[in-house]
């Protein structure tokens, strides 16, 4: 969304705003705004089935909490990282704004491990997609949150990358908020997530 | 962005960026909110025309009783397309159409805020609604009414591909929907010109936004829906079978929660046109300017509390219904403040009977009646005899084609000036609004009482065993619904030949035709590709009205007189222009990024190899549009500072 | 023809004119002839609401009219640029607030009022597509009238009139919605969940209606009608129901009827009493041909007015009409006569049978009332069907069912 | 939606509404209560059964104090301007409304 229009008269690389405050940003916040009711669908439509087991195994039987609990950690800890990446690149700190991203990336990485292991181990106790009503919705829930984790991460190396080759169009600080904004939503859904789905008994 | 970042020209080497300004590729490239605003408007005619043929058929089809023009099959395709082509791909983007074109001049803009993120979005629309309707030839249609309750949409119950083109289609048109909404949100927000206060902005800009909220938060839920059920169809999940103790009303209430929203994102736009109309040709301004914005924000927020009414008979409890009873009845305060707003600002006017006032006009009396039968629905047990009849049928018609549709025909009459240079004919627009409005009586006003007799919708055949005789012959009443429909096409007919013969014969319009009141009236007609050589500084709710009014005291006391025309004003105006001025550069990744979209659809239809070439187009194009600077280096590209190239445009192309 | 303007149309003009004398006919499912307590009640809230938009609608009209002739443009200066009088505003808001105040509240305790659900006649109703299967369970009193047995039928459901019954409703595929205007607003049946409705009939006689949520290809001919007895006739027609199975005599053609239809029909169709050569008693099992896992009941078949899903007569045209506006003291002496009704007692065929109807469905359901019935197009449902198939039955075939079915009264 | 009438263009937006951020120690302090509350979190996993409704009401609490403390804190939208939080906290109210709705109405609270 490296884009905008220009207004006249200002060419000095800082285009004004009505409201003084950039465009990107105003976008992310209402996307993300938006994603609350993409991601509100989806926990409702889990709370609603997850009591729905059919002949396969309960939420109960399945959850593997201290194996969650430390991914959920280690995402909560990505957000630490992150917030250092903005800092850095907010202080045009480059070298520095690079190893943050990297780090959040790594994490975010260890994060979808996580869970791609969980998901395997689901499978081979015999709960697949299709199992059941519980299932569907369980595996539809958090596997949408963890496409978001994965494009996150494709997004901080990609912005690693352009930092690194100098590539990054526009205000590179702005950039790394940006991407920063959508990494701590992506958070703030497991945060929901994490109690809603594991913690709370069904 | 900035655009003084160290970016090469050309970033991936083997291409050149775009730069004609005329031509094919200045239309396929462009990223002028103009040409893209015209380029909507085109696609979404085309589709009414679609749809509408649809709608003959369906009329054809009922004309008569145990009528035998469709088959039962075809004829649930046929109902289920023309609501699907009607709603997403004709009122949506038609008012898209007008809200691009016509939103950063009245804010007084250069371009929206995201200019190829526009661009995308049109491309994702067209590749979309095209994709939809290739399903007529590749094995059906969606046949599963434009609700497509579960389970009857389940691969079990309707096993052709219709429903997943339906379902992906959505999907794809949602993408841009949702895309376009950021945009529009962000240039209201962020671009508009000096002293353009939010509460200065004209009305049809506070409509327009109003929707993109609406859009903005509706769009994501029937996301959900529709994952969920092309889960269902392709992958194999259970989440509306009901085997496995599923719960059909959670679709519904998902696509409720979307699709009353909807209704709004429907008419809004068109309570915008026609408060901008209403003024003009009263020569007043909007009476209670501020109850209609706020009330028009109301509706919008209002509209998100009352979706279940259209589950009344769904047996989901009798606490549920009455709360949404209630609220529902609330929504017809807020819209009752509009009708007496505008009828307001026509009293004590100094009316002008245009085309687009008569539109205008015919828009308020047709919504009054689609509402207050509205309100009938609303309470729940009355609602539970007239839900799923033609009583249904009758009310939104009237509040959509009523509503809406007369609301955006006023649009057509009211800018074309402004849009092409040339004013549609006034004589021809008489009669595209008198069989209009007389055909839209005659089509939907019988079938209110059609429903209460007991006719429901969605029916190939209605026994004849069934009419009565006399007032309650519904053979009669059906038939001349079925004339009624062939009116609107008529009148449908005079406006396309309206557009044909303006294009063709009409003289250059006068720069300010209507006398009108706001921004977009300040520049040349059409705008240049930068809209306007100085940012107006804007002062007043009508900027246009008080720079060329003024009071002054005559011997009968203090009257307004026209001191300066619309030329003087933009003379004045084009006097203080910049020299210089730069445009986001055309650009190829919007639709490149955008036919990947359609690849994809039909690839989890037919051949998931097919899906993954989507998904690598899709990449590439984001690939490419992140590496690529919003304005082309100077090597590649001069931005035009003057107009030479408007003039070779042929605006209609 | 598509449209077959003339005729018709000078019909309809005529009768509009005979309405303004009152004579007009009714459409059958007329909403606004309410015929039992629960559509009274709706009717009663319905029509003032309609009064009072239709007067705010004149209003409205009035006011644009009014504006529209006096402030047209005949010269006159450019009007004062005012901007709204807030005071009007309030006015104008606060009185559509109270018009629609004065509706929510018996809107609101009549959504209660109609939903109460105690009731000791209770039916199970469940929508399949594309036909409606009606389960009187066995030990409820109706009316007076006790069911010892389980009764299933189809299509057309006979209750005691001028007493209350709790329609139990689901469905067993997709979504259907059960309505009788006459006697009540709608319900929808919808697969694992229950849905109660009310039903009552002032009078004997016949209230038609239609399933009114798309249900796939033959959502329009998914009909249903409710038929109301006294309590007389009530038991008259239960004693019916429940009589012990009549084998037709040997040698007739009903009797070779009975053999085909035990070869042909009995694995999806029930008729309750039918025993095979060793005196076993034959079991339909429709779930292993129709999707839906059932097939309509046809014990009793001649006893209804309409088959298929209502959609299609028993009965001919004439003895329809007849019936339709027998009055409500003869109505059950008649309908319960069945097929044979206005047949003059030394008659030997039934002078109402609509013979024509029956054999053509027998001939080709599908290609009366479409169906996904094509064993080529059957992938999705494992070779299930929805509907009847075509069974390709000779004249033969056909000839001696239709003795057999003559006789299911 | 005072902040965006003021709008004159000022010079340089840029700088003169950039947030005040705070240092990278107060967020690795907020990081630390983060972690500690997770840990509380978890910890209910092992709280005795007949303290559910409990845990649960802990749970939720603890899951709101985490989240407003990312989007208030990691978010900037403590120190950002308040159209942010508009935008943002609009689509947040509308989803928990329309949702909580729809869960009633299938009868999930109770
Ligand atoms: C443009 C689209 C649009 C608009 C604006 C509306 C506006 C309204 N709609 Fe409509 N509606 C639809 C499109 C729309 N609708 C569609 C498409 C469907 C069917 C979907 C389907 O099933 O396929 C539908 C169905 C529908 C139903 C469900 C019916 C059913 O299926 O059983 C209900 C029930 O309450 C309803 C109510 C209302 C109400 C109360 C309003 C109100 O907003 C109307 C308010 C306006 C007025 C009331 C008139 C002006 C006011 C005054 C003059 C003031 C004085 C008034 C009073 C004192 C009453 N609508
Ligand atoms: C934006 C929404 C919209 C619009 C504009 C319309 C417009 C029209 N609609 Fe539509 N309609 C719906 C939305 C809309 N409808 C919806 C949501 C449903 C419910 C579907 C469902 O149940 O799932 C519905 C259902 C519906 C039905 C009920 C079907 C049924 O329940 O069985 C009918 C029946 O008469 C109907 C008729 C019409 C007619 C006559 C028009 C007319 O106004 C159309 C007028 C336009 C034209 C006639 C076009 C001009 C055409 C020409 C000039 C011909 C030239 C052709 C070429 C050059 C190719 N509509
Ligand atoms: C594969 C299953 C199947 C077989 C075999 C079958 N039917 Fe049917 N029949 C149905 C279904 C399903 C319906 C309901 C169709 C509808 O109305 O949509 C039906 C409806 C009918 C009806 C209308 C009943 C009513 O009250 O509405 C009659 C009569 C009938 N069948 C007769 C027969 C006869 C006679 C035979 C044998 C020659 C037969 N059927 C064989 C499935 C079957
Ligand atoms: Cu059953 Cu429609
Ligand atoms: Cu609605």
């Amino acid at each position: 969304m490296a884009d905008t229009a220009v207004h006249a008269g200002h060419e000095s690389g800082h285009h004004v705003t009505t409201t003084g405050l950039s465009n990107n940003k105003l976008a992310m916040w209402l996307f993300l705004g938006s994603e609350c009711l993409l991601f509100g669908g989806l926990i409702s439509t889990y709370m609603l089935y997850r009591g729905r087991t059919g002949d396969g195994p309960g939420p109960n039987q399945l959850f593997d909490i201290p194996l969650t609990s430390i991914s959920s950690f280690v995402l909560l800890m990505s957000s630490l990282t992150m917030v250092l990446a903005v800092n850095s690149a907010k202080r045009k700190d480059d070298a520095n704004t690079k190893l943050w991203l990297v780090a959040t990336a790594l994490l975010g990485s260890l994060f979808v491990g996580a869970q791609v292991y969980e998901f395997t181990a689901f499978y081979q106790e015999g709960i697949g997609f299709t199992t059941s009503l519980f299932s569907s919705s369980f595996f539809t829930l958090t596997g949408f949150h963890g496409v978001h984790v994965s494009i996150g991460v494709l997004m901080l190396l990609a912005l690693a990358a352009m930092i690194t080759r100098n590539r990054v169009a526009g205000d590179k600080a702005e950039a790394v908020e940006l991407v920063g904004l959508y990494w701590h939503f992506v958070d703030v859904v497991w945060v929901v997530i994490f109690t809603l789905v594991y913690l709370i008994p069904a | 962005m900035a655009l003084t970042s160290p970016a090469p020209s050309r970033s991936l080497g083997a291409f050149r960026r775009p730069v004609e300004a005329t031509g094919w590729k200045s239309w396929v490239f462009t990223v002028d909110h103009k040409r893209i605003g015209i380029m909507y408007g085109a696609v979404a005619l085309f589709f009414f025309l679609v749809g509408g043929t649809e709608a003959l058929l369906i009329r054809l089809q009922l004309a008569a009783p145990d009528n035998t023009v469709l088959g039962a099959g075809l004829y649930n395709e046929m109902f289920t397309m023309h609501a699907t082509t009607m709603v997403f791909l004709f009122v949506m983007p038609l008012a898209a159409a007008f809200a691009n074109y016509l939103l950063p001049l009245q804010i007084g803009a250069r371009d929206v805020a995201f200019p190829r993120l526009n661009a995308l979005s049109f491309w994702i629309f067209l590749f979309g609604g095209i994709f939809i309707n290739t399903s007529w030839f590749l094995g059906g249609a969606a046949d599963g009414g434009w609700f497509m309750y579960s389970p009857n949409s389940s691969g079990l119950f309707s096993p052709s591909h219709g429903v997943d083109f339906w379902v992906l289609g959505l999907q794809i048109v949602g993408i841009a929907s949702l895309l376009s909404s950021i945009n529009l949100i962000v240039t209201v927000l962020n671009m508009r010109a000096p002293g353009m206060k939010l509460m200065r902005m004209p009305v049809f800009t506070w409509m327009v936004l109003v929707v993109q909220f609406l859009l903005l938060f509706a769009l994501p839920v029937i996301t959900v829906a529709l994952f969920l059920l092309s889960f269902q169809r392709n992958f194999g999940a259970s989440f509306f079978d009901v085997d496995k103790g599923a719960d059909p009303l959670l679709w519904q209430h998902l696509f409720w929660i979307f699709g009353h929203p909807e209704v709004y994102i429907i008419i809004l736009p068109s309570f915008g046109i026609i408060s901008e109309v209403l003024p003009t040709f009263s020569r007043k301004p909007l009476f209670g300017y501020k109850f209609v914005v706020f009330s028009g924000a109301t509706i919008g927020f209002v509209g998100w509390g009352v979706w279940a009414h259209h589950m009344f008979a769904s047996g989901m409890g009798p606490v549920s219904v009455a709360a949404f009873s209630v609220a529902t009845m609330l929504i017809a305060i807020p819209t009752g403040v509009k009708i007496c707003n505008w009828t307001l600002t026509m009293w004590g006017g100094k009316l002008w009977f245009t085309s687009a006032m008569l539109f205008a006009i015919g828009m308020i009396v047709l919504f009054t009646i689609g509402g207050l039968s509205g309100v009938t629905h609303a309470v729940a047990t009355a609602d539970t005899q007239q839900t799923d009849t033609y009583h249904i049928v009758a009310h939104f018609h009237y509040v959509i084609v009523g509503g809406a549709v007369m609301g955006l025909f006023a649009g057509f009459y009211y800018w074309w000036p402004k849009i092409f240079g040339k004013a549609l004919n006034e004589r021809l627009g008489k009669w595209n609004f008198w069989l209009m409005f007389i055909g839209i009586n005659f089509t939907f006003g019988p079938m209110h009482v059609l429903g209460m007799q007991g006719q429901p919708r969605r029916m190939v055949v209605w026994p004849d065993k069934l009419t009565g005789e006399g007032y309650f012959d519904l053979a009669f009443w059906n038939e001349v619904a079925t004339w009624g429909a062939f009116t609107i096409a008529t009148g449908v007919s005079v406006f396309l030949w309206n557009v044909w013969y303006t294009h063709r014969k009409a003289e250059v319009a006068p720069l300010d035709p209507w006398d009108a009141r706001t921004l977009e009236w300040m520049t040349a007609s059409p705008p240049k590709a930068h809209n306007f050589d100085a940012i107006p500084n804007v002062h007043a709710l009508d900027e246009l009205f008080h720079r060329k009014y003024e009071e002054v005291d005559t011997d009968k006391g203090v009257r307004l007189k026209k001191t300066s025309t619309a030329e003087e004003v933009l003379a004045a105006e084009e006097a203080r222009g910049d020299a210089h001025i730069h445009l986001p550069s055309p650009s190829y990744w919007p639709i490149v990024l955008a036919f990947g979209l359609p690849i994809i659809a039909y690839g989890i239809i037919f051949n998931l190899i097919m899906a993954f070439v989507g998904a690598a187009i899709v990449l590439l194009g984001a690939f490419g549009w992140v590496l690529e600077p919003s304005v082309a280096e100077p090597g590649d590209y001069e931005s035009p500072s003057d107009d030479h190239h408007m003039k070779e445009l042929d605006p209609v192309g | 023809m598509l449209v077959k303007p003339s005729r018709r149309a000078a019909a309809a003009l005529a009768g509009l004119g005979l309405l303004l004398v009152g004579c007009a006919k009714d459409a059958p499912q007329d909403t606004f002839r309410p015929a039992g307590e629960n559509a009274r009640d709706i009717d009663g809230l319905q029509r003032p609401l309609f009064y009072v938009a239709g007067v705010v609608g004149l209003i409205v009209f009035a006011f644009i009219g009014y504006a529209m002739w006096k402030f047209r443009d005949r010269g006159q200066e450019i009007p004062e640029q005012s901007h709204g009088n807030p005071k009007l505003e309030i006015v104008l808001t606060v009185l559509p607030a109270v018009i629609l105040a004065a509706f929510a509240v018996p809107a609101v305790s009549q959504v209660f009022a109609l939903d109460k659900s105690d009731n000791e006649c209770v039916i199970n109703v469940t929508g399949q597509q594309w036909w409606w299967e009606y389960d009187y369970e066995k030990g409820s009193t109706c009316g007076g009238v006790e069911i010892p047995e389980s009764i299933v039928t189809a299509g057309e459901l006979v209750i005691p009139a001028d007493t209350p019954v709790l329609l139990r409703i689901t469905s067993r595929d997709v979504i259907h919605s059960f309505w009788i205007p006459r006697l009540n607003g709608k319900r929808d049946a919808v697969p694992g969940r229950l849905h109660t409705l009310r039903m009552h009939a002032d009078e004997p006689g016949i209230y038609v209606g239609q399933c009114t949520e798309f249900c796939g290809l033959s959502h329009a001919r998914m009909r249903q009608a409710a038929v109301a007895l006294d309590t007389a006739d009530f038991q008259a027609w239960v004693d019916n129901q429940l009589a012990p199975y009549q084998a037709p005599a040997e040698g007739t053609l009903a009797a070779e009827g009975e053999s085909e239809y035990a070869a042909q029909c009995s694995r999806c169709h029930q008729v309750n009493g039918l025993t095979d050569d060793s005196g076993n008693p034959v079991l339909a099992e429709p779930d292993q041909s129709v999707l839906a896992g059932a097939a309509p009941n046809l014990t009793n078949l001649m006893t209804r007015t309409a088959f298929a899903g209502w959609t299609f007569d028993l009965i001919s045209d004439e003895c329809r009409d007849r019936l339709w506006n027998e009055p409500s003291e003869t109505f059950g002496d008649v309908y319960l006569q069945g097929v044979w009704m206005y047949t003059p007692a030394d008659a030997t065929t039934p002078a109402c049978f609509n013979e024509l109807n029956l054999r053509e469905w027998l001939r080709n359901p599908p290609a009366m009332k479409p169906m996904y019935t094509d064993p080529d197009k059957l992938e999705a449902t494992d070779g299930l069907t929805r509907g009847m198939p075509n069974l390709n039955l000779t004249d033969e075939q056909i000839e001696v069912l239709v003795a057999y079915l003559l006789e299911r009264k | 939606m005072t902040t965006t009438d003021t709008h004159e263009h000022h010079g340089h937006a840029h700088g003169s509404d950039e947030p005040h951020i705070p240092t990278d120690r107060y967020f690795i302090n907020v990081a630390l209560v983060l972690a500690l509350v997770t840990a509380l979190e978890t910890s209910t996993y092992w709280w005795p059964d007949g303290m559910q409704t409990v845990a649960t009401v802990a749970l939720i609490i603890m899951m709101t104090i985490k989240f407003f403390m990312i989007i208030l804190v990691f978010m900037h939208l403590k120190f950002d301007n308040r159209l942010f939080s508009l935008l943002f906290y609009m689509g947040l109210f509308l989803a928990i409304l329309v949702y909580c709705i729809t869960l009633a109405s299938f009868r999930f609270f109770f």
